[in-house]
């Protein structure tokens, strides 16, 4: 199993937690992530339905190369213990913490996991722990949260949660939450953490979507999380790097292979100094353009 | 995931809301569906992620009804939410489910594993699903049977409370007849508790050897299959005509051919215009399917003074025990005035209801 | 570990399945099945039913199942959860 | 004796007579070439006389209708048909029984022939397809000769060579004069092409136009031309307009259908036959039409330009065709109401027969000259075989249509299909009835990858290279099994209820009645 640090994040799918349709064909779609909803996209009382569904879809389908993400209900509800003791044990690559507003949270949160982990003998670095910012609070907050633990390794905006938080409107301008959106990202890239966009939620306007994405790729997303399969290739296709991106990119990083093979630690490319962050950039590019970095020959 | 499976929101409207009855009215009379608010216990609306109305649904006791769905979302699951939403919380109370609906949805509820109980075109259809459903029903009427009978007959009543005009008439019938099946209406919306109007004819007929007591379950003249009947100040109308005969087919489709009822015996209704609209559909429909009607003139006292169940309820009301002294057999009279009846007798006093 | 409620679980959804449970004094398991794909899967579904029940120690029980083609950890999810409602054990739900 | 996919075909059936086994995809041309084809009906009549009936039982009438005849109809009307029941009330009124119906295709419209199988009307069933009720009548073994499946191009060679002899041809018509020359392009039962039609009244002993739009003469198009036609009739109404064409055809929304097109897609693009002057064919609905969406974007995009589209023909691909993506369509059926004003105003849209479509025994087929098809499948087995005619418990409930036609035909044939379906696989070991045969599938797209048909290396390879989802379809098939379990097998009665006439007249399979 891959851990949950390799996964490329342009995607990311919710799928209802109480619905067995698509829970079963979530893996065909192609998306990079895909988050198992017990929140949000379940009634209250089908809370226990859903979690057991999930921790049997967990176990028994096929979601071939995707991350898996299981989003527990919040530990201060009447449900988020009984997701945590059901699927911690699991272990998917990672647990969402959904409307997560201090590290006092995140530390009741990892403490109750790691509980769970000792009880049954397993490790606490395999799975991952994705918090959601979803409040005002949240958002203040960010920067300490991104950098709280290192089993933090993603953060995520929760658009509709913030907006109904901070009494404004949803609007498709996302005016409302735009500072939110540039704080956030702001805090993940602080601590080189991926950071994924909220939900689009008009599925009939592709335009929009399209829109969306492209800008905030330009802010900084790792990507954007969709809550219908038709988005997922709308949001790839913007990820996608240009031809020319890539060839800079690859020239780069033979260039790093090439070099690394000499036992060189730092040259130029294109007359351009190159360091770490280039680097990792480079492969960051080749991996969005479906490149295996293990074929790459120098 | 298909083209055709949302993921749908589930709400549960306010009847007290005119912004929700509007919304529900909206959809109910788009698709000439009855709907009443005052005729429901709940009330959902299915709705889009986007908050476009798919479809609503109510529930009346065990009962499913004023299912519609927009023909835009027709073919997709949105009956299946619905009828998913209301029917789990229905089966935690209820031994069985039924779905009233018009007969063009018959594919759709039977796809979903309802069974059809009976239809009565063009309005009304009747489906069921559950633990006890009416194969268990049957099960039981079996254990009724009287195998030797070959000319039997059927009288279906309230006895709210049992009278004299009952016995009269279930007394003829035991003489024309091999057997008499006396099927009493189990459902309980009547002043007089089933249990107790049940014990009443029991010891009404017991000098009768060849008299079947009988409960109707949700079956015949029951909330489910005739509901008209258990609603306050109603007079008759096409709607009464159709339920009307949805009870009957009912009766005709699963009840006669298990009991082998060759007549039914009915007393002439002066009184109510539901009943006397469910006699008069009686006649149209059960001679076509072999059953005989033998509709009995009432047990009078003297002329234009007919017994009736209603009647003795006037009476207690009044304190009028010497009329009901004379309009009920001794063994109804005794509980009357026993104190077992007082509970009873308190609330007839106090009440407007017409059953 | 006696069935004391009537319960439900599933719904009558394409790929899902419906299992509902209701308390009574009958001996061993009875159970009403119904499947779209009673043909193909009729008998792995029973199978797969009963399986859970031993899982779950469950020896007398009154079942109703309506099968719309789920998958087998629909199947075992929806069962668990009908038994484990219909004994009033359900965690972490809002009945 | 068994054919050379290994099926037990019987050496002949009652009713049906010697029955020739399948040998392969093209094993039995040389035989095509060299049969002896029917003539048409000489129809010899003197000036101004006079086709009109006062009804339809007046023009059935005068046609001589007898015991153990062959009637014929076209299913351009689909879902919509009203004059296939009209007709077969005639002939039970008449007291004609035995009837052999050879219809182009019979839809859900057609349940209401039931009680003409059950009281002994019909016995006898020539046809692409069977569904609802009617299929599950034949599948209870209830016609006393097995329904005979085929493709329509294999029909339209089964008529030329007599083996499907005509004497009366009922045909519906949106539109006619007179004199009978009648069309579906325009009235307001209007369903486009009537390429399945045209065949019937050339070689009908009698035809008989059908038409609740009488127009003034001359009606035109001719697509059915007068000189054909002995009767013609006017009616009330032919059918249900709203269920024969509606609309435009939209394109699904389902994710998985969409999936699975958009991969089909890359599949096509990355091969060599993405080029100008490509033809093109899908299908009318799901997946398969969904792939036109792809294609479409991407020709756009690539600025590549289409010779033709071919076939069911659906307002998606007269869009492209008005958006100068392809040149021309040529049309043998229409499934919307843009399609028949389209077919009428562009000249570019050719109507053409079934013959023309599809014919396994012409010298120019439009299929033959096909360089990708999109199919569906309610089955494909690991040697490629697709089922498109019984379910999964046995019942005759599909049409076999262009299917196998188009396959043989076309360069590139992909049959797209989810991997299951409500819990029952699809791609199998075994398919339950070969319909069109493995040798002429090269790509199987699911939602789970792509398999090429191991005798396309050069197409696997284009794929690979294009770093496309390729998989072998058993290691597939494994897989499905594993998420759906193994179904049990449907177990069959040795009666045959229904045999599939590859469409070179050979037989591919039988269809045996399942044990209920």
């Amino acid at each position: 199993m891959k851990k949950t640090k390799e996964f490329k994040r342009r995607s990311m799918l919710y799928i209802p937690g109480n619905n067995p349709a698509m829970l079963q064909q979530g893996g065909v779609y192609g998306a990079d992530s895909l988050l198992l909803d017990l929140e949000d996209a379940v009634a209250l009382n089908q809370k226990d339905a859903a979690r057991t569904l999930v921790a049997n879809m967990l176990q028994h389908n096929k979601y071939y190369d995707a991350e898996l993400s299981v989003r527990v209900n919040h530990i201060d509800t009447p449900f988020g213990l009984a997701d945590l003791e059901e699927i911690v044990p699991l272990q998917p690559h990672t647990i969402r913490f959904p409307k997560c507003e201090t590290i006092e949270q995140l530390d009741k949160v990892l403490s109750i996991v790691e509980e769970i982990e000792n009880k049954h003998n397993l490790p606490h670095n395999e799975m991952g722990i994705h918090a959601m910012i979803e409040t005002a609070l949240g958002v203040m907050n960010v920067y300490d949260i991104a950098g709280h633990s290192s089993r933090v390794d993603a953060i995520t905006i929760g658009g509709q949660d913030l907006t109904s938080d901070m009494k404004v409107a949803a609007g498709k301008d996302g005016i409302g939450i735009d500072y939110a959106r540039k704080r956030i990202v702001m805090a993940a890239k602080a601590h080189r953490i991926d950071v994924m966009d909220t939900v689009f939620a008009d599925v009939d306007d592709d335009e929009g979507l399209r829109k969306e994405t492209e800008y905030i790729k330009k802010i900084g997303f790792t990507g954007k999380a969709v809550i219908n399969p038709r988005q997922i290739d709308i949001v790839h296709e913007v990820y996608i790097p240009s031809e020319k991106d890539v060839a800079k990119a690859m020239r780069i990083y033979q260039a790093y292979l090439k070099n690394k093979a000499a036992g060189i630690g730092v040259f130029a490319v294109d007359k351009k100094m190159v360091d770490k962050p280039v680097v990792e950039r480079a492969m960051t590019t080749l991996s969005l353009a479906d490149i295996d970095l293990n074929s790459i020959e120098y | 995931m298909s083209d055709n499976c949302f993921n749908f929101n589930v709400i549960e409207a306010s009847l007290n809301s005119s912004f929700d009855l509007k919304q529900i009215k909206k959809i109910t009379d788009k698709y000439n569906i009855e709907y009443n608010p005052k005729e429901v216990d709940k009330t959902i609306i299915l709705e889009t992620e986007d908050g476009d109305i798919v479809g609503t649904a109510s529930t009346d006791g065990n009962i499913i009804k004023a299912v519609v769905v927009d023909d835009k979302y027709q073919g997709s699951n949105a009956f299946s939410v619905l009828i998913s939403s209301l029917s789990e919380e229905l089966s935690q109370e209820y031994k069985h489910i039924f779905i009233y609906t018009h007969p063009k949805n018959k594919q759709i509820f039977t796809g979903l594993g309802f069974k059809c109980i009976a239809e009565a075109p063009p309005y009304y259809s009747l489906y069921e699903f559950g633990f006890s459903t009416i194969d268990k029903y049957k099960k039981y009427l079996e254990t009724k049977l009287v195998t030797s009978a070959k000319n039997s007959a059927c009288i279906v009543m309230n006895c709210n409370p049992f009278t004299l005009g009952h016995q009269y008439l279930i007394e003829k019938a035991a003489k024309e007849s091999d057997a008499v099946y006396v099927f009493i209406v189990e459902t309980d919306k009547s002043l007089f508790p089933f249990k107790t109007r049940w014990d009443l004819v029991e010891k009404g007929v017991a000098h009768l050897d060849n008299v079947v007591l009988v409960k109707t379950d949700d079956y015949l003249v029951s909330k489910v299959s005739f509901p008209s009947y258990f609603l306050k100040d109603k007079g008759a109308s096409e709607i009464t005509d159709n339920q009307a005969r949805l009870d009957l087919m009912v009766f005709l489709n699963h009840i006669v051919p298990v009991l082998n009822i060759k007549k039914r015996y009915v007393g002439t209704e002066n009184y109510c215009p539901v009943t006397s609209a469910y006699n008069k559909q009686m006649h149209l429909l059960l001679p076509e399917h072999n059953v005989e009607v033998v509709e009995v003139e009432r047990k009078s006292l003297k002329e234009d003074d007919y017994i009736s169940a209603s009647q003795i309820r006037e009476a207690v009301k009044n304190d009028d025990w010497d009329s009901i002294k004379d309009r009920v057999p001794k063994t109804t009279y005794d509980f009357l005035v026993s104190e077992a009846a007082k509970p009873i007798v308190e609330k007839i006093k106090n009440s407007d209801s017409r059953h | 570990m006696k069935i004391i409620n009537k319960a439900q679980a599933g719904s009558f959804e394409s790929s899902d399945i419906l299992v509902m449970v209701e308390p009574s004094d009958a001996k061993g398991r009875n159970i009403e099945f119904s499947s779209t794909v009673g043909i193909q899967y009729g008998e792995s579904i029973l199978a797969e039913i009963h399986s859970v029940l031993d899982e779950m120690n469950v020896e007398d029980v009154q079942m109703i199942v309506n099968d719309k083609g789920a998958l087998v950890p629909t199947i075992r999810a929806r069962v668990e959860t009908a038994i484990t409602r219909g004994r009033g054990e359900q965690k972490g739900t809002l009945a | 004796m068994k054919n050379s996919l290994g099926k037990e075909i019987p050496e002949s059936i009652e009713g049906l007579g010697k029955l020739i086994p399948y040998t392969g995809a093209w094993g039995l041309q040389d035989r095509l070439d060299e049969v002896k084809l029917v003539p048409v009906p000489a129809k010899a009549r003197k000036p101004h006389y006079d086709k009109t009936c006062a009804n339809l039982e007046e023009a059935i009438k005068k046609s001589q209708p007898f015991n153990g005849m062959c009637v014929s109809f076209h299913h351009h009307l689909r879902g919509g048909d009203q004059l296939i029941i009209q007709a077969m009330e005639i002939f039970k009124k008449l007291g004609i029984k035995d009837i052999c119906i050879a219809s182009s295709s019979l839809t859900t419209a057609h349940d209401c022939l039931v009680p003409f199988v059950l009281d002994g009307t019909i016995t006898k069933i020539f046809s692409s397809g069977i569904r609802g009720e009617l299929g599950r009548t034949v599948s209870e073994g209830a016609l006393p000769n097995p329904i005979v499946i085929h493709s329509h191009g294999g029909r339209a060679r089964a008529i030329k060579e007599g083996r499907i002899k005509i004497d009366i041809a009922i045909l519906a018509a949106a539109a006619a004069d007179n004199e009978g020359n009648a069309t579906g392009q325009h009235g307001p039962s209007a369903f486009g092409s009537m390429g399945y039609g045209m065949i019937d009244a050339q070689y009908a002993k009698n035809t008989i136009i059908v038409t609740d739009n009488m127009v003034e003469f001359p009606c035109v198009p001719a697509s059915v031309p007068a000189h054909y036609v002995d009767f013609v009739t006017e009616i009330e109404t032919i059918g249900d307009a709203k269920k024969i064409a509606g609309g435009t055809t939209r394109i699904t929304k389902a994710p998985l259908d969409l999936k699975i097109a958009k991969m089909a897609a890359d599949a096509i693009i990355a091969t060599d036959y993405f080029k100008n002057g490509i033809s093109f064919q899908v299908g009318a609905g799901g997946a398969s039409l969904a792939v036109a969406k792809y294609i479409r974007k991407a020709m756009i995009e690539k600025e590549v330009q289409g010779s033709f589209l071919l076939g069911g023909v659906t307002s998606v691909c007269t869009d492209m065709l008005e958006e100068g993506l392809f040149k021309s369509i040529f049309d043998v059926q229409g499934f919307d109401a843009a399609v028949s004003s389209s077919l009428l105003n562009n000249p570019k849209h050719i109507e053409i027969s079934s013959d023309q479509y599809a014919s396994p025994m012409n010298s120019g087929a439009m299929t033959n000259k096909i360089d990708v098809v999109a199919l569906g499948a309610l089955e494909v087995d690991t040697d490629f075989n697709v089922n498109v005619i019984t379910s999964s418990t046995g019942d005759i409930m599909g049409a076999s249509g262009g299917h196998s036609d188009t396959a043989a035909g076309a360069n590139l044939s992909i049959v797209v299909a989810p991997s299951f379906r409500g819990r029952l696989p699809i791609i199998v070991d075994k398919v339950m009835t070969v319909v069109t045969p493995g040798e002429s599938v090269d790509l199987v797209v699911t939602e789970r990858g792509i398999c090429v048909n191991p005798l396309r290396k050069d197409l696997e390879k284009q794929l690979k290279e294009a770093g496309l989802w390729v998989r072998d379809i058993k290691e597939l098939a494994k897989e499905v099994e594993e998420i759906v379990g193994k179904p049990a097998h449907v177990a069959t009665t040795d009666k045959i209820i229904g045999v599939v006439e590859y469409r070179d007249g050979s037989i591919i399979d039988v269809i045996r009645q399942p044990k209920k």
